[in-house]
């Protein structure tokens, strides 16, 4: 094997390096300026929990379902006034604590899917690094906060019969 | 460094130090589990390419590395090995801790042989949270780690002790 | 979770069992029945599901005898994997698994050891696969196991493959294998005591670590969704 | 093809011979060198201890438990749901593909099964899952041997692929979008145009690795008659995937296996390679990824209306029984043990990883190669820590 049988193969590589060069110089490179510009995750993209504080009705069940216990609640019980003139006072629950630490959430989204009273939403947010590991446990104002920056449900494939959901404000 | 060492450094001399050090973080690359690859995304890929924050992936040993990115699960077999690469690392180092695992144990929260943090080995200066975290997660950790260094003054670090987890 | 709308959902979901005709399996039965006259008093016990697979016990001391008449007459040449299996229940029981500390009955620990499909007798079962990608069939291999550290012939000389797994086994469940060409510990350090795989083998941090759904403020949300913001009964 | 790897292979060996004897002359020291816990050469945390004569292997010695974090016992404490969450971590490039063979064992055991279009969104999902793994390899592969370029082009175009799977399911690496009886949710609007978009550039990235790194003479010179493994050897170890498939089995779960999966309404071929060489093994990877497209693109015109979920309880009990359910993953072939008391939680999983038994071979096929070898037979074999450690 001469040189003249081992050329080919290296030239027809360097060929797509050089078109791949031309490509980028034209037609712009694949790069995302980060701190400048960010890119957009998917709508559906599991970055941060958000917890719409007025539907939850402290059932435990995300805190019970979560595989990592990292969901901690706690509430209390209280009489409302009745619905109708003349009922009965209605029992109902208070949120006092409604934590998620987010170092140890394994991000799977049980806890999202469980819930019955549409309560928490995925954000699609991912910038919250902390220097101090207590500053990820995030507690419900914080979770409320992430409430603004879930997107709404989108549309679906033609052909599925899923029912849209939508995002309370 | 006796400079350094014995008394406070002119304001403008740290603030160039500073400068100097936030944008020339020579990373060692410490994959260990799913966050390996994503960190490999944020470190390789054209779409995210990590050289533009001055951090540099190419240490060949820890002896020339200035930050570490505990990326993945840190088991206890694996744990003795994470602790001698901090010691061999140089002053200044710093540690980002990236993802669930590396925070606190994650999902392997209640298994027999991993460790519960890479913080009971070594001390962390910045989580990064995710399972595994976005490759620009991972970005924003590191620019947040470079604020923390503009705004560090290199006596303190020297003198300091190992910083306390709270 | 232990409403009773939903029990009577699984109910009726169990009631509802496909009515077809027993299939039956021409090449497993076949299979097996070639195997149970090979073995002798080696085989056991052996189950059949039609179309899908084949399970065959054998005795502990037909093990490696097993794996060669598979090797050589069946042409069962794909090591799959080898395992075993701790039947004898967990101690700890409701300690282990979060999930039960929302069904509030039957608290107690079940201590009885019940065995899976073709059956069993004793605490450790080993538990091995083998496959032949020819006729495209694949076999579980099943053996009881004596004593509380067995000792086993290695499939080894047969199926190299196996080495990594025997050592697992060893390393997670004290069951060790005869002329093994190197019986050290795999996965964890040196210094680790205990099988992990064993049942009685406790995951500390789940027990020291309170389960968040233990502080209960009302009733599980039943089907009746509508009704939950009303549902004033107490516990 | 045949005829000139097996002259490579000859002159490889004769080679091997008389460095033997010189080694013999020389009267090399022998050495043990320690690769790993952690290396560049290694895909995480795998640790080798070689032991060399001169530049030859004489033993090689995986060591492992790195990356063990105590999948079966954690798969006995957490529920069925739960436990879909978790395994996704096992082969973390294809992770969808984890949920599969898990899913379709509980399904068994149920006696339930997933509608039309939930078949076809995870057989999508599942082929997708495989390019995303497999394009990953086929940078990384060439990476390991000393060239650049195609790691940064897998990265480049694996992200487009990884934007499809996380616009349906949510997640970049961890789906958890498979469901006992059904998927988790529907496609989202536009999905299926994109995807096919998607497509069309891995095909173009599939010819750009066919040009840089398959036509390529080092490449060549460097694989070729390299770490070769003979067909039943491959077998008795339990090497499955495109690793046996190289070596001329052409046995494939997706056509023979027959479960769950819809791969049997496609049109798509099983590639071998005779040699059982690193270079054909990278060689199968390629053809996959290019069937893996063709039956996504398939799929995505065939894909059927209809619900996505049958009809489960709400809170899953897997009635008693035990189940083994394999399926061809991108590594390999990928089975979990199911044995079910009719609880909550299983009573015990026995995960078949692919990985474990593809590394297994390690100690037979390094024995007598060389050291720069061990790293080109290390990556061809392409492991996953987490599918080795569990």
């Amino acid at each position: 094997m001469g040189l003249s049988i081992r050329v080919p193969g290296l030239i027809k590589g360097l060929g797509v390096t050089f078109k791949t060069l031309i490509r980028t110089l034209t037609k712009g490179s694949h790069t995302v300026q980060y701190p400048r510009v960010k890119e957009a995750p998917t709508l559906r993209a599991r970055g941060v929990i958000a917890l719409h504080e007025e539907n939850c009705t402290a059932c435990m069940l995300c805190a019970r379902e979560c595989p990592d216990w990292c969901i901690y609640i706690e509430g209390h019980k209280y009489k409302a006034p009745p619905r109708r003139p003349g009922g009965k006072p209605r029992q109902k629950n208070a949120l006092d604590r409604f934590d998620i630490d987010f170092a140890l959430c394994m991000y799977c989204g049980i806890c999202v899917e469980v819930c019955p009273f549409e309560a928490l939403f995925w954000s699609p947010e991912f910038e919250f690094s902390e220097p101090k590991l207590a500053d990820l446990l995030h507690d419900k104002d914080q979770l409320s906060k992430w409430m603004e920056t879930v997107p709404d449900f989108e549309e679906y494939e033609t052909g599925s019969e899923a029912k849209q959901l939508e995002v309370p404000r | 460094m006796g400079l350094v060492e014995n008394g406070k450094l002119p304001g403008p001399l740290t603030k160039l130090l500073n400068i100097s050090r936030k944008y020339s973080l020579w990373v060692y690359q410490w994959g260990l589990a799913c966050c390996a690859i994503e960190m490999g995304a944020a470190f390789a890929s054209p779409r995210y390419d990590v050289m533009r924050l001055g951090v540099i992936p190419f240490p060949a040993s820890p002896r020339q590395a200035d930050l570490v990115v505990i990326s993945g699960t840190v088991t206890d077999k694996m744990a003795p090995a994470v602790r001698r690469l901090y010691e061999q690392m140089p002053e200044p180092k710093y540690v980002i801790s990236m993802g669930s695992c590396a925070n606190c144990g994650g999902p392997y929260w209640d298994s027999y042989s991993v460790t519960k943090g890479v913080d009971q080995i070594i001390p962390v200066d910045v989580y990064v949270p995710g399972c595994p975290p976005r490759p620009e997660a991972l970005l924003e950790g590191i620019v947040l780690l470079q604020e923390r260094i503009a705004s560090e003054d290199m006596t303190d670090r020297w003198n300091r002790d190992p910083i306390v987890v709270t | 979770m232990s409403s009773p709308d939903t029990n009577a959902e699984e109910i009726i979901e169990e009631s509802i069992e496909p009515q077809e005709e027993p299939i039956i399996d021409e090449k497993r039965e076949a299979f097996v029945a070639s195997i149970k006259q090979d073995l002798g008093s080696g085989f056991i016990d052996s189950h059949i599901d039609p179309e899908i697979d084949v399970w065959i016990r054998v005795t502990q001391e037909a093990w490696l005898e097993t794996a060669k008449i598979l090797f050589e007459k069946h042409g069962m040449n794909f090591f799959n994997f080898l395992s075993a299996i701790d039947w004898k229940p967990s101690p700890f029981g409701r300690e282990m698994d979060a999930a039960i500390d929302n069904v509030d009955d039957e608290v107690a620990v079940e201590t009885e050891m019940e065995w899976g499909v073709a059956g069993g007798e004793k605490r450790f079962q080993l538990l091995a696969r083998v496959h032949n990608p020819v006729a495209n069939m694949g076999v579980n291999l099943k053996a009881d196991l004596e004593g509380d550290f067995p000792e086993v012939d290695t499939w080894t000389p047969v199926y190299p493959g196996a080495n990594w797994h025997e050592r697992e086994v060893m390393e997670m469940f004290g069951i060790s294998f005869k002329n093994h060409p190197n019986m050290v510990n795999l996965y964890l350090p040196t210094e680790f005591e205990g099988h992990p795989l064993r049942k009685d083998f406790p995951l500390l941090s789940r027990r020291a670590k309170p389960w968040p759904g233990i502080v209960d403020v009302e009733l599980m949300p039943g089907e009746n969704d509508d009704e939950t913001e009303e549902s004033g009964e107490e516990t | 093809m045949n005829s000139e790897a097996s002259t490579q292979q000859l002159s490889y060996i004769a080679n091997q011979a008389s460095d033997a004897r010189v080694n013999i002359e020389l009267e090399t020291e022998g050495m043990t060198l320690n690769l790993g816990p952690q290396h560049p050469a290694t895909h995480g945390t795998l640790r080798i201890i070689v032991r060399l004569d001169g530049e030859q292997v004489v033993s090689a010695e995986p060591v492992m438990g790195y990356m063990h974090r105590g999948y079966e016992k954690l798969t006995e404490v957490r529920t069925y749901p739960q436990v879909t969450t978790l395994v996704n971590r096992i082969d973390w490039l294809g992770s969808f593909a984890n949920e599969v063979p898990f899913i379709l064992a509980a399904e068994r055991l149920m006696e339930v099964e997933a509608p039309a279009r939930a078949q076809w969104i995870r057989t999508a999902l599942f082929e997708l899952s495989r390019i995303a793994n497999v394009v990953l390899f086929l940078g990384d592969m060439a990476v390991q041997l000393g060239a650049t370029t195609p790691v940064f082009y897998a990265f480049r175009d694996r992200e487009f692929v990884l934007n499809q799977i996380e616009s349906v399911t949510g997640g970049r690496f961890h789906p958890n979008f498979d469901r006992i009886g059904g998927i988790k949710d529907d496609l989202p609007k536009g999905w299926i145009q994109e995807t096919k978009d998607v497509l069309v550039r891995i095909h173009s990235f599939c010819e750009e690795m066919e040009d840089l790194v398959v036509g390529n003479e080092i490449f060549q010179t460097r694989t070729r008659g390299i770490g070769i493994i003979p067909a039943d050897t491959g077998l008795a170890y339990g090497l499955s995937g495109a690793n046996i498939r190289s070596s001329g089995v052409d046995w494939d779960l997706r056509r023979d296996g027959g479960v769950g999966l819809i791969h049997d309404q496609l049109d798509w071929k099983v590639w071998t390679h005779p040699d059982g060489d690193s270079f054909a093994r990278y060689w199968v990877r390629l053809q996959e990824v290019r069937e893996s497209c063709k039956m996504v693109g398939q799929i995505l015109d065939g894909i059927p209306s209809g619900p996505i979920m049958a009809k489960v309880p709400r809170i899953i009990k897997v009635p008693p029984g035990e189940a083994y359910v394999e399926t061809e993953n991108p590594l390999g072939v990928m089975g979990y043990y199911i044995v079910s008391k009719g609880d909550l939680v299983p009573y015990r999983v026995k995960i078949r990883s692919a990985s474990f038994n593809n590394v297994s071979i390690t100690p037979w096929v390094l024995k007598g190669v060389y050291v720069p070898d061990v790293i080109s037979i290390l990556a061809s074999l392409y492991f996953i820590l987490g599918d080795i450690d569990r």
